[in-house]
């Protein structure tokens, strides 16, 4: 461990300040810019009148001027409240923070998966290059890229669930068994196979050509001059260079694994962060969808920082200072 | 390449017919090519191949399940329409999305790459900072926060989806730029007095074509999924228009009972984008191929 | 003391949150649920409540289950439209005094043993508070329908309040109804009650107590032993969320959950619903009925004429079939047929392109060149808006857009996200048409004022902006008579003008198909409210 | 002479090309003897690395195809399987590659690397193998090798870590060390040291060494026997000394004709030609020398005083300046029409920057540059777009100067539209003329570059910079990256054009045997600075500056018979111009030795 790190870490972070400033200012701009409003709800109770949402338009702040609006917004973020929602009065953090664990859950199994399997299928397709294997792993993943997350998970929810009824057909747990691990993992197994299926596959084809790139290089041929064992070249000196770009990739991946999750979560009903965002999206729920996006920023400039740290700590070559 | 291997090739006129040829060679990537342009050419010729008009409701013959009659080939939907006609008009709508999307994509990704990677400095700076931020989005979130507050129609949910997804194009192209312009012949070029613009435009852009090429197929897949989610999700092109997105979403109710309704556009979306994905894995090996003979 | 403990909790989880991603474990761990099948009920929604204080949540829809388990009104509407006391001792009325002559001055008797959840009494103050807040410019408060016409609102004793209104106006009960009562004894001394903890940690006086909820997941309630109609018989209720309709519709079928209400069961499975075994198929009227809104002031539809050609193109009747299956009765009025205030001789054209065209013509709205309809310049295009993505509605704005093709009238869809449509496009009244589904302003009362009273708009909800004297004088006097007879007869004819006028044209009345275990006795379908658990304290196993 | 420790029979390698199979090499046959050392020299392509490659199964698996036989010690190694190939590797054969910079894992320590090839083939332990790869790294000479044990290889340079895999290979005492091209990649200096220091190793090791190079010169320098190899096959095989005496084949006359030889030119006061072999003949022209080129004007036609250009390294959040690159620091020198400078120097010595702020590529901090008088500096963008057609550039990789998506008619006809010299019907006449000036067929204006060789599009370079017909052009490394013959053509069309059009040539170059036969006069760079200047002459038969003789030192001289005199190195790395940012450069004196000769006097 180099003594350095620390200090790195902490430019790091600086870097990202304006990074999650411009994500609030654009986030914040796209939402309000946009036409409609979170008033509109009230328009379907039949005892509202216009005069009563010009009322409410007042009494949520809604009738301020966009900066006004924003600089508060602001405000109140620096000062560690994430403001409150609009249709529930509730810390939009604590409604964040309680759909949090499921996606985690969903999200972190399936990317170990995908990575361990991924990385598995992308060393083997790299080293048996050519060969029907590789020829079939590669056109599988194709094939997997191709099909839209939700109706991957439509037709397994028909084939399984419906048809089968082998397993649920969404939910986290069935009445009466929350904790029960064996049931959560019943739930867990198809929302599981549809995003990993498509993480394996765009995982297995990055890992294919990073590690098809360092089995080429000089320094492979100069362990294998060696007389080294090709598992040896393999691991211990082919892996970690080819591991450097993946972890990155891992990083930056990270956006569109939310993305996944989002669909996921909507088909299999899921609770997590995503279908509080699609949820609050039909209600244009500023507060609860500038509290997601940003969450989900924060949580990506993080998964990039410790991508770069684990980086920095495999790479000799990362200067520190 | 060696000057022996140089000496040794058949005399070949230009990079195109060098890449065609080794096109040609990676099979998945034609068998790709094959099915972009038979799904092309039904999109465009839709009027002639549709036996119904897609829009004419029949509520008297709904739900004729496939291959039951040779006048409903492939059945009728929730509203008697013929499920044929609207899959192929639909698919001309999806593949317009797909084809304005991308272009929106590839110009202002190609643009905002061209700018910070041949400027560099400020210029760089400003741009590169603006793509990281929008990355940390993520792009369904962005889609759907945009999608859900315009009004759908073709091309504002095609602009939606390429002002969303320019960003990698733009680093691509970035990346490209700041290698190429050191090329000896771009500082060659300065060196005979060449402006910016000429550079940018005789020197670069026709040796960035390639990637952003295959970015290009790659990303009318991409988009052609994302009209998908958007309609699934309910935002995506309004009826009676129909697109395989929003075909697949109307179906969903149908979803037990007569399930063929969502699998067939489902597999129409799945060939058009395993279509052009293939497409582009051909052509960026086609691109891409160096020959490593002095090893 | 509520207050404080909140914020230390949610400081707590800021703290958390902050330092480390340090994940509250509650979330995947909650108090078990009864085991027995008889101790609870599971009801399901397909959305989630998101705001428990009843006089703040913004729609009326999963929030109102919250509502009716877990707080009380003052009456009830039951379901034969029959107001119950409920917090108060007796309905007030003329006739026992409670209602002055002039109808002004309104008495209400509140029952004496009534306690909050928490153990606190319930009193006037209670009452007062909330019409104080209510009226609150600082709250927001979904309606103050009915309420600004209160004039002076008294506290006469503990248990007596008196509000004087500043002219007669008979549906003042559903004001009463439609707003549940909350405790000053915790909500007064709040600073905001917007951002009030109050607001996922309810307290009232109502059958039910919320104690646990999973988020994305499900609630649980626990009755309230001391309820002052007695103990609920189901020791526990349990609300899931089951975001997909059929997904829960699945549910039902195989036991998993015991009510399926408020979503209602897509129409294509109907008939298979009611040949299920051990399961009561429950047919709920909901007070909505489906227009389609013309913009009156659009140069298209001035004439009345033209609106009414339009609606006689349409093929409703069809739509009804094909479309809904046949479910959704049709009607020609604002009001369910079943309604006590439907006007049973309104009398419907059948589907008549023939005569449509012929109206059009006489109206000066002739062919053009083109094949569609012009007169002084104006072509008859326009466009119909509703939410994106409700695919049965698109379904009809197909068939409308068909058959006004027939006879020279072009219309294009026009579908925008719900956060637009319903915002000021609708508001301002931008639109041309839209296709809609709204319930009565005024609960079930027949008084429709506020949609198509040309005070009303601009600042009421007369989007259509809808102006006839004739229909302005019966509305104002409806709601001064106190006759039921009287009122039916006013509200008969201003049906009957609207048919002809058509500034909405009816479409068909909402109709649910709900569902119970058998087993289960007492859920029953109201047509006169929106929400299905109004009467979850009569509920009870077999 | 005894047993062959390698003895190679009908080699034959092929790849799978797009093409389909390739054979590469052809039917090759030679043997290496015990403490022998054998040269395998021929140009790019010959095949030459991808017969090293195959002696140690190293051709990738797959793609490549391997027939013949390969005997060490009398056992067939191509027969051998692969577990059993691995414990030759190594062990018994031991290679070391072209590119010290990209031939060692950057994720590991250099000292684990070196012990890695210890333990992997057995017998110590690990503090064994650390202590034995510590000893290793000192036998090799890396200096304090001790403290730079756990260092990661970035924080070498090139020199050093072609030790570092010196190292390696001798770590289980191998029989037979093979060296693929190890000096090529490497400065003039450095290359000198590793020769030296593999002609030390192998005697007190005593190995036999296959060393596989293209420089005729190290060649000379090394090897008791030479194999020339053309097109995958042997075309010549004999002791060193009789191929340099008497070559049978016309291509190795050829080569050898085409080698620049240090000293060969003191008789003669002008550049001169390369003789020109017949390739099926192997009869040599004589070169005549030059006819004087220079013009006696007063006025130079470049003067440069006091260039200096700098690049700040810059980082941090603030982008503060952390150091300087000192490239070019107060240089001044003049060169007249139709004269050749040589600007000589090693990698990083700031050469290549002064080409590039004469020319204003690079814009320089301050100094004078004046071109007939008029002072390029101070020139608007504008103006600065019109003088570029006097003075033009040449660079290094002829791969990297032409666009690959343009015809080379069209990237020689784009000077003259830009500069509105000829429209768009005239231009593509002109790109056909030029390229018969430059002695290829007009006709080839339309194909592209990837068709033509790396000499021919090095004359494509010199078309497109003749188009503006300039008066000064810049060669950067014009001829290094070719092969040695295609060099000495180009050299002779540089020459010859210079005759016939007054050119000016300010040649960049590190390859002072080049240089000696090209240039009029010298200018030696160290360090960003002239160290010493002069004519040719002066410059080569009295170098002054002590880093002037080094680098003639340092350069092999292609004769067997002077191959074993024990060469005085220094093993010094060369040192970087990167200074802190406060740093300021001292004022240097210079002293004339002779007329126009000058070197700087060191403080």
């Amino acid at each position: 461990m180099r003594s350095d790190l620390l200090g790195y870490v902490v430019r790091r972070i600086l870097h990202s300040i304006p990074l999650v400033f411009g994500v609030s200012v654009i986030g914040f701009g796209i939402m309000h810019l946009a036409p409609g409003g979170p008033l509109s709800v009230y328009t379907l109770n039949g005892s509202i009148t216009a005069a009563d949402i010009e009322r409410l338009r007042v009494s949520l702040g809604l009738d301020q001027p966009l900066h006004v609006q924003y600089f508060g917004w602001v405000k109140s973020m620096l000062e560690g409240s994430w403001g409150y929602t609009l249709f529930g009065g509730r810390p939009v953090l604590d409604v964040i923070l309680e759909r949090l664990p499921a996606t985690i859950l969903l999200m972190g199994t399936s990317t170990a998966l995908a990575v361990l399997i991924g990385t598995l299928l992308g060393v083997l397709g790299a080293v048996r290059r050519y060969s029907i294997f590789d020829y079939l792993a590669t056109t599988g993943a194709m094939l997997a890229l191709s099909f839209p997350t939700f109706w991957f998970g439509l037709m397994a929810i028909y084939i399984f669930a419906i048809e089968l009824r082998w397993l649920p057909s969404g939910g986290m747990y069935d009445f009466g068994e929350e904790g029960n691990v064996l049931n959560l993992l019943q739930h867990l197994i198809l929302p599981l196979l549809v995003l990993t299926l498509v993480l394996v596959a765009s995982w297995s084809r990055y890992a294919r050509s990073s590690f098809l790139e360092v089995i080429q290089q000089d320094y492979v041929r100069t362990a294998r001059s060696k007389g080294l064992s090709g598992s040896r070249v393999l691991w211990r000196h082919a892996f970690p260079n080819a591991v450097i770009p993946l972890i990155a990739l891992l990083g930056v991946q990270l956006p569109t694994l939310f993305s996944g999750a989002l669909v996921a979560e909507t088909i299999f009903s899921w609770p997590g962060m995503g279908r509080l965002f699609v949820d609050a999206l039909s209600m244009k729920e500023y507060s609860v969808l500038m509290g997601t996006v940003m969450f989900t920023a924060l949580l990506v400039i993080l998964g990039n920082l410790i991508a770069d740290i684990a980086i920095a700590l495999i790479d000799p070559r990362v200067k520190l200072s | 390449m060696t000057d022996a291997a140089i000496a040794t090739r058949p005399n070949n006129r230009s990079y195109a017919s060098l890449t065609l040829r080794r096109f040609l060679k990676h099979r998945m990537g034609v068998l790709g090519a094959v099915v972009v342009v038979l799904l092309c050419f039904s999109a465009l010729f839709a009027q002639f191949l549709a036996p119904h008009d897609p829009l004419l409701i029949n509520t008297s013959q709904r739900f004729l399940p496939l291959f039951a009659s040779w006048e409903f080939p492939l059945g009728t939907d929730d509203l008697g329409r013929d499920t044929l006609s609207r899959l192929l008009f639909g698919g001309q709508v999806s593949l317009m999305v797909g084809v304005v999307a991308m272009l929106a994509t590839m110009v202002t990704g190609t643009l905002v790459g061209l700018a910070a990677g041949y400027y560099g400095g400020v210029v760089d700076n400003l741009l590169m900072r603006l793509v990281d931020t929008l990355l940390c989005f993520p792009q369904v979130f962005l889609l759907l926060v945009i999608a859900a507050f315009v009004p759908p129609t073709i091309l504002s949910i095609s602009l939606i989806i390429g002002l969303t997804s320019w960003m990698e194009v733009s680093r691509i192209v970035r990346a490209q730029v700041s290698t190429i312009k050191e090329m000896d012949y771009v500082q060659a070029s300065r060196g005979y007095g060449a402006s910016n613009w000429r550079i940018m435009l005789v020197e670069l852009m026709p040796n960035i074509l390639a990637p952003v090429l295959v970015a290009a197929t790659l990303k009318v897949a991409t988009a052609v999924l994302m009209e998908t989610y958007i309609s699934f999700l309910g935002y995506g092109v309004q009826p009676p228009m129909a697109s395989w997105g929003n075909m697949l979403t109307n179906a969903q109710g149908y979803f037990d009972t007569v399930p063929f309704l969502a699998i067939l556009p489902g597999i129409l979306i799945t060939l058009t984008v395993m279509g052009f994905n293939f497409l582009g894995d051909g052509l960026r090996d086609a691109f891409d191929a160096r020959l490593k003979m002095d090893l | 003391m509520t207050t404080k403990l909140t914020i230390n909790r949610r400081t707590l989880i800021k703290s958390a949150a902050a330092s480390s991603l340090i994940l509250p474990a509650t979330g995947l761990f909650r108090p078990a649920i009864a085991q027995s099948n008889r101790e609870r009920v599971i009801f399901t929604t397909n959305q989630e409540p998101v705001q428990f204080n009843p006089l703040l949540y913004a729609n009326g829809g999963t929030d109102t289950i919250v509502e009716a388990l877990v707080f009380d009104a003052l009456w009830d509407v039951d379901d034969q439209g029959n107001f119950i006391p409920n917090l108060a001792a007796e309905l007030p009325t003329r006739e026992n005094g409670g209602i002055s002559q002039d109808g002004r001055t309104w008495r209400v008797n509140l029952k004496r043993d009534v306690k909050w959840s928490d153990g606190q009494p319930f009193t006037a103050k209670d009452v007062e508070f909330t019409y104080q807040t209510i009226v609150n410019p600082k709250v927001a408060v979904r309606s103050r329908s009915g309420f600004e016409l209160i004039d002076t609102f008294k506290v006469v004793d503990d248990y007596t309040v008196e509000m004087t209104l500043t002219r007669p106006y008979v549906p003042f009960y559903w004001a009463w109804q439609s707003m549940h009562i909350v405790p000053h004894h915790l909500l007064s001394g709040e600073a905001d009650i917007n951002t009030s903890g109050f607001n996922t940690e309810p307290i009232g006086t109502g059958a039910y107590t919320l104690k646990s909820r999973t988020a994305g997941s499900h609630m649980v309630y626990e009755a309230n032993a001391g309820y002052h109609r007695g103990a609920p018989k189901i020791r526990q209720f349990i609300h899931k969320f089951v975001p997909d309709q059929l997904v829960a519709y699945g549910q039902m079928r195989t036991g998993e959950i015991d009510v399926f209400g408020l979503m209602g069961i897509p129409y294509d499975r109907w008939d298979e619903a009611k040949a299920l075994p051990n399961r009561n198929f429950v047919l709920a009227p909901q007070p909505y009925v489906q227009f389609i809104y013309f913009n009156t002031e659009k140069p298209q539809f001035t004439d009345p004429k033209v609106r009414k050609a339009l609606y006689i193109a349409c093929e409703m009747q069809k739509s009804i079939d094909d479309i809904n299956f046949g479910t959704t009765p049709r009607t020609l009025s604002y009001l369910h047929t079943s309604h006590w205030a439907y006007n049973n001789a309104l009398k419907e054209e059948t589907a008549n392109p023939q005569l449509a065209e012929k109206m059009l013509d006489e109206a000066g709205w002739r062919r053009g060149a083109d094949g569609i309809r012009e007169k002084d310049g104006v072509k008859m295009k326009f466009t119909m808006s509703t939410t994106a993505g409700a695919p049965p509605r698109q379904a009809s704005q197909q068939l409308f857009q068909q058959n006004w093709k027939q006879i020279g009238v072009e219309m294009e869809i026009k579908n925008m996200p719900g956060s637009v449509v319903w915002g000021e496009y609708t508001t301002k009244s931008q639109f041309d048409t839209l296709l809609v589904a709204w319930e009565p302003p005024v609960g079930m009362d027949p008084d429709y004022a506020s949609r198509c009273h040309s005070k009303a708009i601009g600042n009421g909800a007369n989007y259509t902006q809808y102006k006839n004297p004739e229909v302005d004088r019966l509305l104002d006097e409806g709601v001064t008579q106190t006759d039921v007879e009287q009122r039916k007869e006013t509200y008969g004819k201003v049906q009957q003008i609207l048919l002809d006028e058509v500034p909405f044209a009816p479409q068909f009345s909402v109709v649910q198909g709900n569902m119970s275990t058998s087993a289960l006795n007492g859920f029953k379908a109201n047509q006169y409210v929106t929400d299905a658990c109004w009467n979850v304290h009569e509920w009870a196993w077999a | 002479m005894n047993q062959p420790i390698l003895s190679v029979a009908d080699l034959s390698v092929s790849f799978r090309t797009d093409a389909g199979w390739q054979k590469v090499v052809r039917d090759i046959s030679f043997d290496v003897a015990e403490r022998q050392t054998v040269a395998l020299v021929g140009e790019s392509g010959s095949g030459k690395s991808v017969t090293a490659l195959s002696i140690m199964g190293l051709t990738p698996l797959g793609s490549s195809r391997v027939e013949g036989s390969v005997k060490l010690n009398g056992r067939d190694l191509l027969a051998l399987p692969d577990r059993q190939m691995r414990k030759v590797r190594g062990s018994e054969i031991a290679i070391i590659f072209q590119e010290p910079m990209t031939s060692l894992n950057p994720v590991h320590t250099i000292g684990h690397q070196v012990s890695e090839a210890l333990l992997s083939h057995g017998g110590v332990s690990r503090t064994e193998a650390r202590a034995e790869a510590l000893r290793l790294l000192e036998r090799v000479r890396i200096p304090a090798a001790k403290s730079r044990f756990d260092e990661y290889p970035h924080r070498f340079s090139g020199g050093m870590r072609q030790r570092v895999m010196i190292a390696i290979a001798l770590a289980c005492r191998p029989k037979l060390l093979i060296a693929d091209e190890p000096t090529t990649a490497l400065d003039v200096t450095i290359q000198a040291q590793i020769l030296e220091l593999i002609k030390q190793l192998q005697e007190e090791e005593g190995m036999s060494v296959l060393f596989i190079t293209h420089d005729m010169g190290v060649v000379a320098e090394i090897a008791d026997r030479t194999i020339v190899m053309l097109n995958g096959e042997v075309v010549e095989h004999d002791e060193t000394s009789a191929i340099f005496r008497s070559a049978a084949h016309p291509y190795t006359r050829a080569l050898l004709a085409a080698v620049p030889k240090l000293g060969s030119m003191t008789a003669f006061t002008h550049p001169r030609r390369f003789p020109i072999v017949d390739r099926t003949t192997g009869v040599a022209d004589e070169p005549q020398e030059t006819p004087d080129t220079v013009k006696p004007d007063d006025q130079p036609l470049l003067d440069v005083s006091g260039l200096t250009t700098r690049f700040e390294v810059r980082s941090g959040l603030l982008s503060k300046v952390q150091a300087r690159v000192h490239a070019v620091e107060n240089v001044s020198f003049q060169l007249r029409g139709g004269e050749t400078l040589a600007l000589v120097g090693e990698s990083g010595c700031g050469k290549s920057t002064t080409g590039r702020s004469v020319l204003r590529l690079t814009e320089p901090l301050k100094g004078s540059v004046r071109l007939e008088g008029k002072e390029i500096l101070q020139l608007s963008p504008e103006e600065m777009r019109n003088q570029r057609r006097h003075m033009q550039m040449i660079f290094q990789d002829p791969f990297a100067s032409l666009n690959p998506r343009m015809t080379v008619g069209a990237s020689i006809a784009q000077p003259l539209i830009v500069n509105a010299l000829a429209d768009r019907t005239e231009a593509p006449d002109r790109a056909r003329a030029l390229l018969s000036q430059v002695g290829l067929q007009p006709d080839m204006a339309g194909r592209f570059p990837h068709e033509f060789s790396g000499g021919q599009r090095q004359r494509i370079c010199i078309a497109r910079a003749l188009a503006l017909e300039p008066r000064l052009i810049v060669a950067d490394e014009a001829v290094s990256a070719l092969d040695v013959s295609v060099k000495a053509q180009v050299i002779n069309l540089m020459l010859e054009l210079q005759s016939q059009m007054g050119l000016a040539y300010l040649f960049i170059s590190h390859d002072m045997a080049v240089v000696e036969r090209v240039s009029h006069r010298v200018a030696v760079m160290y360090l960003g600075e002239i160290v010493e200047i002069g004519p040719r002459a002066a410059i080569f038969g009295n170098p002054q500056h002590p880093y002037t003789r080094r680098l003639l030192d340092a350069v092999p001289v292609p004769d067997p018979a002077r191959r074993h005199v024990q060469r005085v190195v220094v093993n010094e790395e060369i040192r970087s111009p990167i200074r802190a940012p406060d740093y300021v450069p001292p004022i240097r004196q210079y002293r004339e030795v002779t007329p126009g000769h000058a070197v700087v006097v060191d403080a």
